[in-house]
């Protein structure tokens, strides 16, 4: 389908469903059956079938009709969908995809433990089978949006008896079933994004199972490939960053200005505009169908600059920087970085270099996967889950 | 002079580690009882105070033992604030007209604050924006380390300190959210308060924020020992991948490298403090800045590690680690930045920028 | 504009490399056979000359590419000092005067060398030191990058270029012994030399400069992803302790790390030869600043790292890994040095200077 | 033995040998026999059995007199004579101390291996048994000094069927022994310090074997032990530092100077000075015979600075750091760091992280013995060496 029929079956839609009088869910609903939603996705499915660089176009057509809400429904799209179109069922497309893209679903990701984080395979969380029934118990940990979702994502452990990767199941968990009790976690800026989640003897239908039982690692890397790809790919998006709002700052307060601070600024200002243009090159890459290793490196890179910078930014304030907006334990949807102050910057960062991967496991993965580098010895392997040192 | 520490501070040293083991724990706030016992049982307010004056007649190598110690707890305690700070402005003035007040401070019935924006560089002091008229004086201060819990502060004036009581009808001391939450900093407003004029030194006020910017380098090498303290212990008991994570051997380099900062952090401060000791002089002020170009950075970046390393359980609030790094940010901007202290080198050590 | 290379851009690469596989391996001399083949059998001494003076008519973009390969083997070959910058300098002047030059240059029949200081910086070039009279010149160059195989030399002087042949009896090229080996810098002395002078643009000198500087960077980036690919490589077959070498974590990051540098090189150069390739604007001289203030301390990085990892070997004579530090170290200085570049990024972004 | 018994003992050896009239190895030989040579060691082997704090008081009174040249005795002094004096028989003691501390035989030390690094353990150096002789074949390298000596420490393997560490044999290798040939090693400054040694079918007499067959490994710690005494105790002695002489360079050529090149130098200085400090504190822990983990980090330190002076100074000279002084390929017996130009100094600053030790072993040493981290999964644990991967 060529742009000329996008435009076409776009006007053909919005000649049906006039955004201005028609109930801004049901247009929502309208526009997913009409395969407007993602338009790579299948027909039926919200989509046409169309390749990924389609969807721009029909974003922009659309501009300005009922939106769905891109931060809240952010997990559902970028880890649930991809993960539910390659493993689900048909009634389980039908049956969450379309919710889900609307918005009247708010998904959230039940991955981490306490004791699982960077070995995510480790994770202790248990499901036991109970007829057509799952009996799940454990801890999930850094859960953003946990207590508004109605669905999770979660992998738990079905067999302890074989190696670690083998004995896990990947399940769709119902947030409103009894047994799940959502706490907000506080950080260190004060304010809780994220939740632990408490699982006690939670009943999972066997419907909610996504994937064979035991292939829920695999299932589990399509979500976290998209993660990644959502996180570097979402990286250097707006115009203003960082490095930029601090090059206003010096711009405008020429009385903060030493040497010290002026040659770190130009390094820091080299580093961001590298940083632009490994995007940029990185975005070409895939917009040309050829997805390179730099990727992987992008999530690095960002951690990195936004660090130093925001580093940076608080000794260049210096009276300023001994200061804090506000430390009132309260719930937060995301991260305003540019919209709040320098100490909450310095301290948020810390989470860029942890959050979806931590840079360490990062440059493992840059180093095996990219480099070719060996790995590490396993210590791991063919141990039985139930045997290793935890 | 000996960059080892003396069999008398090894003393100390224990005494304030037991008391604060004792006494408080990371985050705690202090009710009071943890600097009243501080500075009456074990004497710290009066450390730098002479004997005849009711003080331990001490040195800055006795004091930067108490602040490594303060730094390992990041207790909050007035001690760099009263105890270095405002005493060593007030050790600058006229005995017989700072006496009494060096007295009270001395016993830990007093506590003052050297009213100047924390973040002051020696190098450059900011002139206060305060009016000064017979003895009344006014203006604001901001970003003021330790004026919460003074009651008594010292205001840089053109002809020295004024010495103005916190709970004079004129005065408001406005505690500020501030990024380290261990040790608040608070905006001072004055308006028309009675002041005593009392007149000091030449060069006093750059002496005493240098002095103290000498000492705070051991409150940093201290949060830097606890903050790699902490995170090796993590690490070894820690499991991923079956392993211990102090096992992996990408982060045993980076905690060797960390080591090896620290390592120089306790000989920079050693030396600062044996030099601050011996009176005041040119190698004094050389070993200042080297002692804070060094370790302020250190301390941050041992606090980062420590928040990195100890992975998801370090960005929470309920772990210590964020109020290390809070702290060793706010220390990095107090009393000159790392970059401050370099420039001054430039000078101290003939090391011209260019033309 | 695209950050990708061409299709063009590929074959050309493979066509060097190849030719390169085949003739020469790091560290051998060129006895002329190497630059001829490169220069009239591929053509890459004409590629930015344009095609009505015999040359490729081809664009900074493609000029870049075979920087790529000549860095990933040092090659010691006067395409960057001869094709890129004594060419681009002729190019500034008016056509009907130095159009002969160009087309034997274009043909690789003659070689040129821009008479600078290799280190010239294009934010302050040095003037030569050289005086001319009527058509006649004297004065000394010291570290001309090319010199040494040219038998053309450009001058720059006050009205443009003097056009001096290398074989006059007033020029001596004394070849200096030179840290990097594979590119030799000379000492040019002219003692009443027959020069011809050629008038060129405004600015013309501290624009070829620039330009130089901007495609030195993908010298710098094969340089660099020579040492890398190296570096891997042996840690893949070196095995210690019973293990690749190249599983240890500490070794991994840091290459990791090394690599991300690398993409941002990649992407830095190709962003610097695009905006070359569009013509001299802001944004080039932007794109030329990010990507030598990058490009340089990464290209020295990895040839570092390139020769600590390969341990005791890459100390030795006889591993070529030390002609790539010394490539590198040399580049870094060359065309001025990182820190040139992100000064002038003071002015080209809006970032001032304290005052 | 107090100051003042000392210096009656070096008055009483004076008054029966004049250094002015004695001939200067007679000179040595008698300064020997004294116990005056090391008096920390053992009386009758060149000592007198004080305390090592008594070296310097002696070293002073005898100031003048004939000198054992220190460069040449270096590797003899500081690896060999500790390790002959802690495993070496009483005949080996008497055989060997006295000429190795006079400088009348020089020594050297065969431990490295092309395949073997800073995996020394996994020496391929084999020594077989012959009656009272053994048969050593193999290849050491970055030996200095080869050339000279008439000694060699070695390490070789005499038993490959148990695991590596267990199969040393440590020797007193002959290099005037048919069999020994020394080929220059030439480095990527141009001249050669080390050399290469390849041994082929050298006899070497069972007296020559130092310790008991397959200790080796245990004895050649005490050999590295010492080396890194030596490197770390040996470090910035002189007034003179390689910063010092840039910050002289930076005061008397005010045209190099930017304000890029001005930060980084005032970092450089503050680098040096503190490495100063901690040096300083470290002699002070040891005079107070509490030797503290600080040595371990010293040589760390040392490289570190090294590598980024040197290449700060390449990069200040402009011009001048495109020079070099001399390419020749020639022997030269040892490091002139403050003598020749920026760009020895900056390529020959390269080794100071490889020598002696990588700075990445040194890391793991510290990790592990100063901070104790826990080792790496080891695979060639228990294996016989015979059968390691190499």
């Amino acid at each position: 389908m060529d742009a000329t029929a996008v435009r076409e079956r776009v006007a053909a839609f919005l000649a049906e469903h006039d955004p201005a009088t028609t109930d801004p869910m049901e247009f929502l609903r309208a526009r997913f059956d009409a395969g407007l939603a993602w338009v790579f996705f299948p027909p039926g499915l919200g989509g046409l079938g169309l390749p990924r660089d389609r969807q721009p176009l029909v974003d922009q057509l659309l501009r300005g009709t009922p939106d769905n809400d891109p931060g809240r429904i952010a997990i559902g799209l970028g880890m649930a969908a991809p993960t539910i179109l390659a493993y689900g069922t048909e009634e389980q497309k039908q049956r969450f995809l379309r919710p889900l893209w609307t918005g009247e679903e708010v998904w959230c990701q039940l991955f981490s433990e306490p004791g699982a984080g960077s070995d995510l395979a480790s994770l202790a969380t248990r499901a036991v089978r109970d007829g057509d029934e799952w009996i799940v118990d454990g801890q999930k940990v850094w859960t953003s949006g946990a207590h508004l979702s109605r669905w999770g994502i979660l992998v738990a452990r079905t067999d302890p008896d074989v190696p670690k990767h083998r004995g896990i199941t990947y399940f769709i968990c119902d947030m409103h079933a009894p047994g799940v009790e959502v706490r907000p976690l506080r950080q260190i800026t004060g304010e809780a994004e994220f939740n632990e989640v408490f699982l006690t003897g939670v009943r999972l239908s066997d419907d909610l199972r996504l994937g064979q039982i035991g292939d829920g690692w695999r299932v589990a890397q399509t979500t976290l490939m998209n993660e990644r790809v959502a996180i570097g790919g979402g990286m250097p998006g707006g115009r203003r960053t960082m490095v930029g709002m601090i090059a206003d700052t010096w711009r405008e307060r020429p009385e903060l200005r030493t040497h010290d601070l002026h040659q770190r600024l130009l390094r820091l200002w080299v580093n961001s505009e590298v940083m632009r243009l490994t995007g940029a090159r990185l975005r070409e890459q895939l917009a040309a169908g050829h997805p390179g290793p730099e990727g992987s490196g992008m999530k690095l890179l960002f951690a990195k600059l936004h660090q130093e910078a925001s580093g940076f930014e608080v000794e260049l304030l210096r009276d300023e920087g001994l200061l804090y907006d506000d430390w009132s334990f309260r719930r937060s949807d995301g991260v305003d970085f540019l919209g709040r102050e320098a100490g909450y910057r310095y301290l948020r960062a810390k989470g860029n270099s942890i959050e979806g991967g931590t840079s360490e496991i990062l440059r493992n993965i840059v180093a095996e996967r990219v480099l070719g580098l060996p790995s590490e010895p396993r210590v791991d392997k063919d141990v039985p889950w139930k045997d290793l040192p935890r | 002079m000996s960059l080892l520490y003396s069999e008398i501070e090894d003393q100390l040293r224990a005494a304030v580690r037991d008391l604060l083991a004792d006494k408080t724990s990371p985050g705690a706030a202090d009710d009071g009882g943890l600097w009243k016992a501080l500075a009456r049982d074990i004497g710290v307010a009066g450390l730098l105070i002479p004997e005849e004056l009711g003080g331990a007649g001490a040195s800055a190598r006795e004091a930067a033992v108490v602040l490594e110690e303060l730094g390992r707890t990041v207790a909050p305690v007035p001690f760099l604030t009263s105890a270095v700070l405002a005493t060593r402005a007030l050790l600058a003035a006229d005995a017989a007209e700072v006496g009494d007040l060096l007295e009270r401070l001395a016993v830990g019935e007093s506590t003052a604050a050297l009213a100047v924006p924390f973040a002051s560089s020696p190098y450059r002091p900011a002139g206060a924006d305060v009016r000064v008229k017979e003895s009344v004086i006014s203006g604001r201060i901001a970003a003021v380390a330790g004026a919460d819990v003074a009651d008594v502060l010292l205001v840089p004036v053109e002809a020295g300190l004024a010495v103005v009581a916190a709970d004079d009808p004129g005065v408001t001391v406005t505690p500020v959210t501030s990024l380290d939450t261990t040790r608040v900093v608070a905006t001072v407003d004055l308006a028309s308060a009675d002041a005593r004029i009392v007149a000091t030194e030449p060069g006093a006020l750059r002496d005493s924020l240098a002095f103290g910017a000498g000492l705070l380098a051991s409150e940093q090498l201290g949060i830097a020992e606890w903050c790699l303290d902490s995170t090796v212990g993590y690490l070894r008991e820690r499991t991923q991948f079956a392993r211990p994570v102090g096992s992996f051997q990408a982060l045993k380099h980076r905690l060797a490298d960390l080591w090896l900062e620290i390592v120089g952090a306790r000989a920079a401060c050693r030396n600062a403090a044996d030099q601050l000791a011996s009176g005041w002089s040119q190698s004094a002020r050389v070993a200042v800045a080297v002692a804070q170009a060094h370790c302020g950075a250190v301390a941050v970046h041992a606090a980062e590690e420590c928040v990195q390393l100890h992975g998801g359980i370090g960005m929470t609030w309920e772990h210590p680690a964020h109020l290390y790094l809070k702290r060793a940010k706010a220390d990095e901007i107090a009393l000159g930045t790392p970059g401050d202290h370099r420039d001054a080198l430039a000078d101290l050590a003939d090391l011209p920028a260019p033309a």
